[in-house]
């Protein structure tokens, strides 16, 4: 299926979790915020949260900032 | 007045210098510059994953967070919507309810536009968050900011990374006197370190510094530079100035000179 | 540039800091004030003997002379033959050729007179002194001072006692950029932390002060916060500060933004 | 005999020595130096230089100062 | 830059100094002052009649209205409703739809409400008032006024009657960069002559005035003071200054001196 | 203080503003300049006659020396011989006593060397001559020039032709309030309108500039700014400035607004 | 009948309007402004608008102000 | 005869007077000062006073000046 990740299409298996997103793209799990839909996700919920086509999906970590 | 820790929403860090984490040469001169300067709290700026970079490294593997706290910040967001969902997403990414809350009005001077700020304090407030938002040197800003539940409050010295320094010591020391229940930390355009003293020698309780440390010619030495300004102004601060005087007064006797 | 310690005559001290002795509330005061401040010179007047208080306190039971060494002015002196007077018996007083030589002409602003202060450093420097001249922030004469063998040039950065901190940037910046091969030490008119900072970031090589320490409220603590303001000064100089600019530049990045 | 002791008259034995006069004013003779006659002495020199009726004599010390 | 006239919502004034009406030790002096600054606009406040005082003097028994339109302000205003009602009224009163909007925020300072400032902006924009709001130095607000269709900003030197100058010279050129289709006026906080000057020279299009002249020592003086300082900073603005440098330039030849 | 007219030496110029002829595009701006101005003394230089070049244009065809007086200068002149030896030719050449007196310590800042200076106003008293002295801003040397009968003291603002405007406020201060029986007039530095105003309102009796007019982009204008700001600071002068305070005074009254 | 006026009670006569009510106060109509019960009254109107018992009457004019 | 003119030499005739000399280089005399060896002239003098082989003269006037 076809995600909108990040702004830019991308292509996952179908019922992907969140976690599982996380891990496909190198990501350790305690270092991302997950927003889906615009709704932001617990960080225990990554497990639990399955993806669906189409979804709009936001995964932002922390960069040096002011 | 008490000289070495400052306490945002009662809980007390062990410095007053705050410092942020972008612009440095590279993340090994940052993490030796955060070290130098003292700091316990550093801010960080929270962004989509670059997908296109896979295993680089990592911010966090640079930052002791057992010595510094994190402070997320809302930079770039440029109305309510938009630092709410930020803060959200920086809420969940560390783990903590301190935000840095930035609404800019402004690309060139990264001002802040204040109505989107107060509205975005009363939204995040209420979700649990502790709210530090930077804003203008503006005292009726600054007391709706604290009316509507900011930790503290972080008025200007100068535009963000102009290095400036403090342009208007009337309006922060109007300030200082009106907001007396919460910190007022002084954030952005401190060029060098008596920038920092002197904000500090007025009175204010701490100071939140990135450009003039990380774009400095050797960041480790500024930070160490920094940390030792912002200690000496509180301290001269709690010492009591002497007033100006327009004419001199002998240090030494004026009896028992040979004539 | 190097951090800590000042040379002067090709004599290093462990401090860029200089600290007088008068005005202090007690002796007791200037003795923690003085170790506070970290000094390693510490400036004493000559003054006659007061032949109807005997057996009092002595300035020099109060201070570590292996800790610190003494420099002896000549303040109150108005003219020549006064000042090389008061520095020769300073010599035989301390055993040392340091000389902090002062001519003043002016009694309100305790300005000095510079035609006199160049024939008494003249005297003084072929009789073996290490001269050091309180003088003001005229270019023309803090060369005639250096080709006349004076060790250091101490301009001053407001009159004496007045606190003002630093009047004239310009003047100070172009005597730095002329004189390069003996200290410039900012003497005179420090009143506060950030004043002692900012003559140090623009280069100059130590600061001398008195007043602002010793009538502060708690001169203890300003002792202290005009240390590190002074190693703080130091330190920024040596890291190279931010250039200035009117507008910002954002210390967060601009890509990655939610929008 | 009297001497000018900074600027004031003062009686003093004849043919007293400086070191004698630092001792009778109660002065620890390595915390003063001396003045006769507009000439600063060394330190060394007091125990051996004597005074005479109407010399100018300037005892000083360091004090406290900028 | 044109010199002389200062053009508001398509109307010409031939001053570019505009002046306040209350504070003068009578209304004799105040006329005299008035004339003296040669003013073509002059604010006046809108109060309730005191119905304790009849038959006294009236203020606009000593305005020359063919001479000089009247600015009617919403001074004491402390929210939108009332600066609004205030407005009306005005129009009424003086049957002009000029309007100087004050939505006070702070008591101490005088300084804007802005969030009011803006709302009444739009709804008097609406009713068909020409209006001129006075603010802060903050080019965030000042664009949104002007996008609100305010026909001028009015941003301020200092506070209202501080007497303190120009305070944030980094912010005013900032606002005058970024405001070019509407003039800036300072307003408040100009003391003396060079106060105004100042602003000029920077590009103000004009400066509005009322306690540095009804306060001085002598009104009238102070008033002709300050007309010769608004055209004098005009015209050097227009004239374009000589640039800044730390060393001189000779002003005589070099070449032909005797040697 | 009397408004409009300079005294020097028992005579009376009608206008406080004296200008300076070189550095200008050519000789007919120059003139018009001058007469914008409303100067009625303009220095000028003393210049060996350049032999190759016959014939040509002469400055004095270009000054109508029945509405300004000529004020030789001896700039260039590096020591008492020069300056005492170009004084003398000057009055040969403009039949006249003035002299601006230059004895110059140093190449880059154009400083006065204060003791040729001093020896140089000696000598040339003694030979008749209204000596006008330049000079820097030390009380000391202004109170020996004027006791060594100099007719006015000429402190600089600045480096000649620095344009860096007043650079230490507290030194003029200080010479204003001990020279009271000879006019001072500042010298150099001038770079706009509000400089010169600035000094005026401090009290100075009167202002000397060259390059700040003749370097500007619109010279005439410029000099029309200048005379107006000059008039303008002595005008604020006389009149009596408002106080500065920190805090607001509203210009309105309290009484009587809406409720 | 009593209005309020500026905020303090005011007895008038019935049906005055108000034009009445400045002449009685002694006020040029041509300087003032006057709000009645909130609302601001054009000047021509004046002659025509009568006020009843406990209107809220504001009578303004303009004043020295900055 | 040989004169030193405002440093370098100058061909004038022998016996010249200084007012001859001004001529000579085009120069109104009302205008220049004039140093012979040393010595500053009166005007009036330009007139009576003759040059000598090898006489140093500066000739100077008014420039633009600050």
């Amino acid at each position: 299926m076809t995600i909108q990740l990040n702004g830019k299409g991308y292509e996952a298996p179908t019922g992907i979790t969140v976690l599982g997103l996380l891990e496909s793209i190198g990501l350790a799990p305690g270092r991302a915020a997950v927003e889906v839909n615009g709704r932001v996700l617990r960080r225990e919920d990554f497990r639990r949260v399955s993806l669906a086509e189409n979804d709009r999906v936001e995964v932002v970590h922390f960069v040096g900032g002011g | 007045m008490q000289n070495e820790h400052l306490t945002i929403a009662g809980r007390s860090y062990p410095s007053r210098l705050i410092v942020g984490t972008g612009k440095y040469p590279n993340f090994d001169v940052m993490r030796q510059a955060i070290e130098a300067s003292g700091a316990a709290l550093v801010t960080v700026a929270v962004r989509r994953v670059d997908l296109t970079k896979r295993g680089g490294e990592s911010l966090l593997d640079y930052l002791d967070t057992h010595k510094v706290a994190l402070l997320p910040n809302t930079a770039g967001c440029y109305n309510e919507e938009e630092a709410v969902r930020t803060a959200r997403l920086a809420r969940e990414a560390g783990l903590s309810d301190l935000i840095k809350l930035e609404v800019i009005g402004d690309e060139k001077t990264l001002f802040p536009d204040n109505e989107g700020l107060l509205k975005a304090t009363r939204t995040l407030v209420k979700e649990g968050f502790i709210v530090l938002p930077y804003t203008n040197d503006d005292v009726v800003v600054s007391r709706r900011l604290r009316d509507a539940g900011a930790a503290a409050v972080m008025p200007l010295a100068a535009p963000i990374g102009s290095g400036l320094g403090l342009q208007n010591p009337a309006n922060l020391r109007i300030i200082l006197e009106e907001i007396r229940d919460i910190p007022v930390i002084v954030d952005a355009g401190v060029g060098t370190a008596s920038d920092a003293s002197i904000v500090m020698e007025m009175g204010a309780d701490g100071v939140l510094m990135n450009t003039g440390i990380a774009r400095a010619r050797d960041p480790v030495r500024m930070a160490r530079a920094m940390r030792l300004a912002v200690e000496s102004g509180r301290l001269a601060c709690e010492a009591g100035r002497v007033p100006r005087k327009l004419y001199a007064s002998a240090s030494s006797p004026i009896e028992g000179t040979l004539r």
